[in-house]
């Protein structure tokens, strides 16, 4: 019985194994030899990152995996998403799981440094807010002292919320759940008076997530923005490439708004006689060379994703259920901290 | 019992009462003394107010047929979200259309379970169901199968080294050469191979579209993260406890410190250690599918624990079996396989079901490392906004497959132990 | 192999390759050496991977500030304190849910395991369902259910409900109770109390050599326990009977003063033994079916009542059937307990997921995990071992 | 046995070594020879010029300071190496310096092929228009028409001509191929305008008009120049070192710390404070540098707005406006993620 049963065992442990281990070298020719992106993703905040009921991801952050899959590939579909908890996001990306995070991650001097990531450019600014019941009566998170507060661990959220209350004098209680969806579950269920997070995420919580008896009226953000949170991609790092290719599919999408390239006018704007817009659009050879891509890449990053404003717009601004100011997210030249530098 | 009379005194017994029939039964039980008789009187009355209120809840103030969660918020229990959220529940992000194959891999897989339940089947057969079923299961379930050619050349070799080993001046000249053979063939081929002489060719059977492991979920990765992982574990269980029995003092110590390091620690730890950790163990670039870790990490803890069974089994043989063996000039290999291990087996198959039914819960943890079990799809739908709130029906129903599951087994291994020990007891 | 030296026939000289000792040494060389190849290849790979990635990696910030606030402490600790005090934190709220865990489980279970040999069937059958039931679904959905029901059954803290006339309250924030202010007569209490118990165990073993010698029984039990709660009650009152007590009070968001047995340490304990309890209940049934069917009626013989002759002849027996599969429960306990993370229950592994997270450093974090239950582990067994030995059969 | 396993445990945890203590080839060479070489612009009065005395002042040597301060805590510790345009990048791909800080525009192309990494941009330009007072045009918009000194063939040609089409706008060119010719002629009044980086006209102006105050620099830029600090690429950790100690500079402003108040600060009971400068230790570790590197650059060089001040702002002859170099609280796109 002994043999038998091992003979099986090895039979079947082949048939899982062949959707194994997989070797790679480079990252850039290690992604291209795969055929595809493995972008990490957050396990779903609605605007951010959530798959629908088909399983398609949606989202600011996975706009940024599909840039940077239309600018490798010439095709946006290219990527396989990992959905990631905050705790297994790190070490996800440090090991090779994933090539790349795009998940809300808060760029910190501890993490750009000792963790062995590089930062590869501000998706959205971000900042921590508070989220309360109406009912409490609260208008200022200054009167928070001695609530109870639901907070995701491990996250800058949990500093920030201790270094807000150690520097205001004030004590709270948190209850932490690893997983968002009982996070949340929790602090509508009341088991605490607060729920924090950053601002944008609560504004997409406060429609999303409410469950059915309450409403989203029923809940306020207050107004304090207790923190910075400059949300980005992540990359190993190592492979300075791979990473320029992040950074310049952000900047491409950015400076494409700038000059007034979307997805629909992209075809038009190939015809231009601007030298800004036809080096950008690769009519004008030089800039995919020098990234090591195609020169169509930011043609096929704009005709596929878009630029930032339609990504911004589409997700999580006016034409989205969120209805989230773009804020600090506008352009440089229309008063926001949204800078590319330039493509030439 | 404890109307027993003082010794030395003669008494006038009351005729003995009637026990027989309904009534004498309900004496003989409930009533059979004063405090036995409020103790019944006292469980009744609760029992009763319990189960009127939880019917209340559960069947007559429910909500079967809502068509959403606020419709379905009165009194009673809304089994609504049940019908809303089974297929969820039982297949995870499969996608929705393809739900038929996860549901007939589940299928295999039961149907596998109960074959190898009945010991007719406890032969070569067995071999044949299980490699079939997985073969059926994991068809289904990627939609492809690739099968290199090092698999078929590896499979001949360990063919032909375990007969040329174990059938050695056993076996007859003629089958001795078909295991030399396939040796050969598998060993030269293998050699080739990795030379790269060989081409990396592999046999495709992809008759349906591919779907990843991040996308199963449900009752389909329960079962196969208990059932696998018992299966690998077992042949690893089995060294172990042979090199925990062994009077080699390094294969002693190397096993007893894996045993007790792996069952002094919760499967948690090795679970956060497989999904965080491994890839960093390995060179750099080398991934393996999430599932494919837990499933490792699954086996791992479970190879301890039937090592320690195991080795109860081999503990429960008698001397004179070793001795026998050795009489009859068999070699180590020869008598552990042929003699010692198939009666130790025996014994411990009982307690091996338990561990099963162990592990057929533990896998439940996963869901920590993010992969979609039957408890995690459970829990995922209740994260539904506008069907938040009906926690409770969710988990019973979840909680009631999976009494399903585990009661039938344990009651199967019960019964087993009773037809088992019948042989021995003479 | 095991048998290899049975026959004491002279050993007889043969060539090195077919010398069972020298070939045994070869075997175990071989295999030591693959199982070190494969450590270093992969200690070797960890290592590689951390330098080209320059992670960083030993023990150095265990020193520094955790920043995190945790909610459930039972010794001082604020953001300010160190990474090595959240775990040390993580490391007591661990051993606080799995001691009072083996302790109320293995009564409950002892009930349940007598109450399954009741003669009532009533009784016995739901014991017995109670046991089917709870043992035949995961921990973990235990776990989610009593957490999901405590957090969603009871009121906020603005609602909460009320007993005792307004002492203790209820709400899914956990059950407030008074507690007496803290006050230096307290620690003179403990002493009194330790010196009590001390007493009620010398007083036990008196009555049990009077016993042997006499016959005469002793209420020991009810005597003892007087003995021990009576010292710290005599120091209490001797000092005068400070009851100033500290009562919870809603103020702002929650209730302030007194104390608070929290919902996820609640729902954590009471999943625990709950779940536990059944497999306890089984061991004790098992255990005394073990015994001879004339050990109950040599009690019954002697004119003990049911309940004395399951106190005195027969649990004391059935312990040494009882304690090896016991030990394995009370492990399990322990390890189990380190699923408070799924409900937020800030326990050792909680502590160390959100070091992990803030540090980066998954290696040096899950050693730690590994080493603290490591410990643990074996210090129960090591006890329980201890335990067997005292309580098993003295062959004379 | 049981010993044993805890033992082979415990053995396991301590032969994993500490490695984060060897740092980065550059971090070790700048370490060895005692300071950090820094190649900035020859001369870009405001960025980086030197005295008389040979002492180098601006706000890109500001910078190189601070990048000193943090490793050595003494901001002296630098050699400053003047380099024009051309040689700057084979400088910096040599090993002839360290870091450059020499007004260089963070582009694709020198981002990828040069084989540099940009560590965080320090200042904010863009192309803009100098004009005479007298002249009445107060923003871009109203250069309808006008004459424009040029050199030819330049990106500053093409964004003229850009921005002018785009609002469908006329406009003149005079082209000169010499600097010195152009901005003469400029002064001559033989265009209406001569179009530069903006901080390029600020400095212009003050060296080379006849009366400043005759002349106005539109505030509005048409292109954008971001100017960053330039590192090897490869060495990340040296580059982490670069770009934090400018954000430091930058978190500093936000927070209120300057070189007069940064003791006082250091002393308050305020997490961010602390842990920035390095009361609570990690971040220094982090970096690889000492826990009060923070501390020493506000201390001896300042926060970003002082250094602003002292060398372009209100407190310099340029009196450069802040505009999009104020911090990002303040409108502008200056604007450090957290130190933690």
């Amino acid at each position: 019985m002994f043999n038998k049963l091992t003979a099986a065992g090895i039979a079947a442990a082949t048939l899982i194994g062949a959707a194994g281990a997989a070797h790679a070298g480079k990252e850039l020719d290690a992604i291209k030899a795969r055929g595809a992106l493995i972008c990490g993703v957050g396990t779903g905040t609605a605007g951010f990152n959530l798959a629908d009921s088909q399983g398609k991801w949606r989202g600011l952050n996975v706009d940024v995996c599909r840039a940077v899959a239309a600018a490798i590939f010439g095709d946006a579909e290219k990527v396989k998403y990992v959905p990631l908890t905050a705790q297994q996001r790190f070490t996800a990306l440090q090991s090779g799981e994933v090539d790349l995070l795009s998940n809300n991650t808060t760029w910190t001097l501890t993490r750009d440094t000792a963790l062995g990531f590089d930062f590869t450019g501000v998706t959205y600014y971000d900042g921590q807010g508070f989220m309360v019941n109406k009912k409490l009566g609260v208008k200022s998170a200054k009167e928070l002292n001695g609530a109870t507060v639901c907070v995701a661990p491990g996250t800058t959220t949990e500093l920030n919320l201790a270094d807000y209350f150690r520097a205001n004098k004030m004590q709270f209680k948190p209850v932490v759940i690893e997983k968002a969806d009982e996070i949340r579950a929790a602090f509508f269920a009341g088991r605490c008076d607060v729920y924090t997070t950053d601002a944008s995420a609560l504004a997409a919580v406060r429609v999303a997530n409410v469950p059915a008896p309450q409403k989203a009226e029923d809940y306020i953000v207050l107004p304090e923005i207790i923190s910075k949170e400059p949300l980005g991609p992540v990359v190993r790092h190592g492979d300075n490439q791979f990473g320029d290719i992040v950074t310049w599919s952000l900047f491409a999408m950015l400076e494409a708004e700038e000059y007034g390239i979307d997805s629909k006018n992209v075809d038009q704007m190939l015809k231009s006689d601007n030298p800004t817009i036809k080096r950008i659009l690769g009519v004008t050879p030089g800039m995919g060379k020098a990234l090591g891509l195609d020169e169509k890449w930011v043609y096929n990053i704009i005709k596929q994703v878009g630029n930032y404003g339609e990504s911004f717009d589409r997700n999580i601004g006016k034409d989205s259920i969120l209805k989230i100011d773009r804020g600090v997210n506008k352009l440089w030249t229309k008063g926001g901290l949204q800078y590319a530098p330039p493509i030439r | 019992m404890t109307d027993v009379a003082p010794v030395g005194e003669r008494r006038q017994l009351a005729p003995p009462v009637d026990d027989s029939g309904a009534l004498g039964w309900i004496r003989r039980n409930l009533f059979s003394s004063w405090a036995n008789g409020i103790t019944t009187v006292v469980l009744i009355v609760a029992v009763g107010w319990i189960l009127s209120w939880f019917l209340e809840w559960a069947v007559f103030t429910a909500n079967f047929t809502a068509a959403s969660g606020s419709e379905c918020r009165a009194q009673g229990a809304c089994w609504a979200i049940v019908g809303e959220k089974w297929r969820y529940i039982f297949f995870g992000s499969f996608p929705y259309e393809q739900h038929w194959r996860p549901l007939f891999a589940v299928i295999a897989m039961l149907a596998m379970l109960i074959l190898s339940s009945d010991r007719r089947m406890w032969n070569w057969r067995l071999i044949v169901i299980w490699g079939v079923g997985s073969f059926i299961t994991f068809l289904l379930m990627f939609g492809e199968i690739h099968l290199p050619l090092s698999l078929f050349l590896f499979v001949a070799l360990a063919v032909g080294a375990v007969g040329l080993i174990l059938r050695r001046n056993i076996g007859a000249a003629g089958e001795m050469n078909a295991y030399r053979a396939l040796a050969a063939i598998g060993l030269a081929g293998l050699v080739l191979r990795i030379a790269g002489i060989l081409p990396a060719w592999s046999l495709a059977i992809a008759p349906l579209s591919y779907v990843e492991t991040n996308l199963w979920g449900g009752l389909p990765v329960t079962l196969i993260l208990a059932t696998y992982g018992l299966v690998f574990a077992f042949p690893y269980g089995i060294l172990l406890a042979l090199g925990r029995r062994s009077e080699l003092p390094l294969i002693k110590g190397l096993c007893v410190g894996f045993i007790e390091l792996i069952r002094g620690v919760p499967l948690i730890s090795l679970l956060i250690m497989a999904s965080v950790m491994l890839p960093l163990f390995l060179p750099s670039g080398v991934t393996f599918d999430k599932f494919l870790r837990a499933q490792v990490a699954v086996i791992l803890f479970a190879g301890a624990y039937i090592a320690e069974i195991i080795r109860g089994g081999l503990q429960s043989l008698p001397k004179g079996q070793f001795e026998a063996a050795d009489a009859m000039g068999l070699n180590y290999v020869q008598k552990t396989a042929l003699i010692v291990l198939p009666q130790a087996l025996r014994v411990v198959i009982p307690p091996l079901i338990n561990t099963f039914i162990g592990f057929f819960k533990d896998t439940s943890l996963v869901l920590i490392i993010g992969i979609f079990d039957f408890l995690n799809t459970a829990n995922q739908a209740l994260v539904d906004p506008n069907w938040a709130g009906f926690p409770g029906e969710i988990y019973l129903f979840a909680a009631f497959i999976y009494f399903i599951f585990c009661y039938s087994m344990s009651r199967y291994s019960k019964r087993l132990e009773i037809e088992l020990n019948r042989g021995t007891r003479r | 192999m095991a048998v290899e030296a049975l026959g004491s026939t002279p050993r007889v000289r043969v060539v090195p390759w077919n010398d069972p000792v020298v070939r045994g040494w070869v075997f175990q060389i071989v295999v030591v050496g693959l199982v070190g190849a494969l450590a270093w290849y992969l200690v070797s790979n960890t290592m590689d991977n951390l330098a080209r990635q320059k992670i960083a990696s030993g023990f150095d910030y265990l020193g520094r500030e955790a920043g995190f606030e945790i909610g459930d402490t039972m010794i001082e600790y604020s953001p300010a304190s160190t990474y090595a005090r959240a775990i040390w934190v993580g490391i007591l709220n661990t051993l606080r849910v799995a001691v009072l865990g083996i302790i109320l489980s293995t009564i409950l279970g002892t009930f349940l395991g007598i109450g399954r040999l009741s003669p009532n069937w009533l009784l016995s059958k739901i014991c017995e369902w109670y046991v089917e039931g709870f043992r035949n679904v995961p921990l973990l959905l235990w776990l989610f259910l009593f957490y999901k029901l405590i957090s969603e059954a009871f009121p906020g803290p603005r609602q909460a409900i009320s007993t005792l006339w307004g002492s203790v309250f209820l709400s899914n924030r956990g059950l407030y109770f008074p507690v007496p202010m803290a006050d230096p007569i307290h620690k003179w209490m403990a002493v009194a109390l330790l010196v009590g118990i001390l007493g009620a165990i010398m007083q036990h073993r008196w009555a049990k050599k009077r016993q042997e010698a006499t016959g005469q029984p002793f209420p020991s039990i009810s005597a003892g326990i007087g003995v021990a709660l009576g010292m710290p009650i005599a120091v209490w009152l001797a000092a005068g009977a400070p009851s100033s007590m500290s009562w919870p009070a809603l103020k702002g968001f929650n209730f302030e003063g007194g104390t608070v047995i929290q919902p996820e340490f609640t729902a954590l304990l009471v999943g625990l033994v709950l779940y536990t309890s059944a497999f306890v209940a089984e061991i004790v049934r098992s255990g005394i079916l073990a015994l001879h069917k004339g050990q109950s009626e040599a009690a019954a013989a002697l004119g003990l009542s049911r309940g004395q002759a399951m106190r005195l002849v027969l649990l004391p027996q059935a312990l040494r059937v009882i304690v090896p599969p016991m030990t394995s429960q009370f492990l399990n306990i322990t390890k189990n307990s380190s699923l408070a993370i799924a409900i937020g229950y800030p326990d050792l592994v909680a502590s160390i997921n959100v070091t992990i997270n803030q540090t980066g450093q998954a290696i040096e974090n899950v050693l730690l995990i590994m080493a603290a239950y490591l410990t643990v582990s074996l210090s129960i067994s090591a006890f329980m071992n201890w335990y067997n030995k005292r309580i098993s059969l003295r062959e004379r | 046995m049981r010993n044993t396993v805890l033992a082979a445990a415990i053995g396991l945890a301590a032969i994993l070594p500490t490695h984060r203590a060897e740092a980065g080839p550059t971090l070790d060479a700048v370490k060895a020879r005692g300071q950090l070489v820094c190649g900035v612009a020859a001369t870009a009065q405001g960025f980086s010029s030197v005295d008389d005395k040979g002492k180098w002042s601006g706000l890109g040597v500001d910078l190189c300071r601070a990048g000193a301060a943090a490793i050595f805590g003494d901001a002296q510790k630098v050699e400053f190496v003047p380099l024009d345009a051309a040689k700057r990048f084979p400088a910096l791909q040599s090993g002839e310096v360290d870091v450059l800080a020499s007004n260089s525009t963070f582009t694709l192309t020198r981002d990828t092929a040069l084989g540099v990494d940009f560590a965080g941009i320090y200042y904010y330009d863009g192309q803009g228009f100098l004009v005479a007072r007298k002249l009445g045009k107060r923003t871009t918009k109203d250069l309808n028409g006008v004459s424009i000194c040029l050199q030819p063939g330049t990106t500053t040609e093409a964004n003229v001509v850009d921005y002018f089409q785009k609002n469908k706008m006329a406009f003149k060119v005079l082209p000169f191929d010499k600097v010195e010719d152009m901005r003469k002629a400029f002064f001559d009044g033989k265009c209406d305008t001569l179009t530069a980086d903006l901080s390029n006209l600020y400095a212009t102006r003050v060296a080379y008009a006849p009366n400043p105050n005759d002349f106005l620099v539109l505030a509005q830029a048409i292109s954008k120049e971001p100017l960053a600090l330039v590192v090897r690429h490869g060495d990340n950790q040296f580059a982490d070192i670069v770009r934090w100690s400018l954000f430091a500079m930058i978190e500093a402003e936000e927070y209120g710390i300057t070189s007069k108040n940064v003791d006082q600060a250091a002393a308050m009971d305020h997490p961010l404070l602390k842990r920035m400068l390095g009361v609570t230790p990690g971040m220094g570790k982090a970096l690889g540098v000492d826990e009060k590197w923070a501390y020493n650059i506000i201390k001896q060089v300042g926060n970003y707005g002082e250094a602003f001040d002292r060398n372009v702002g209100p407190n310099s002859p340029l009196k450069i406006p802040r505009g999009l170099n104020m911090l990002w609280t303040q409108g502008g796109l200056q604007y450090a993620p957290p130190i933690r």
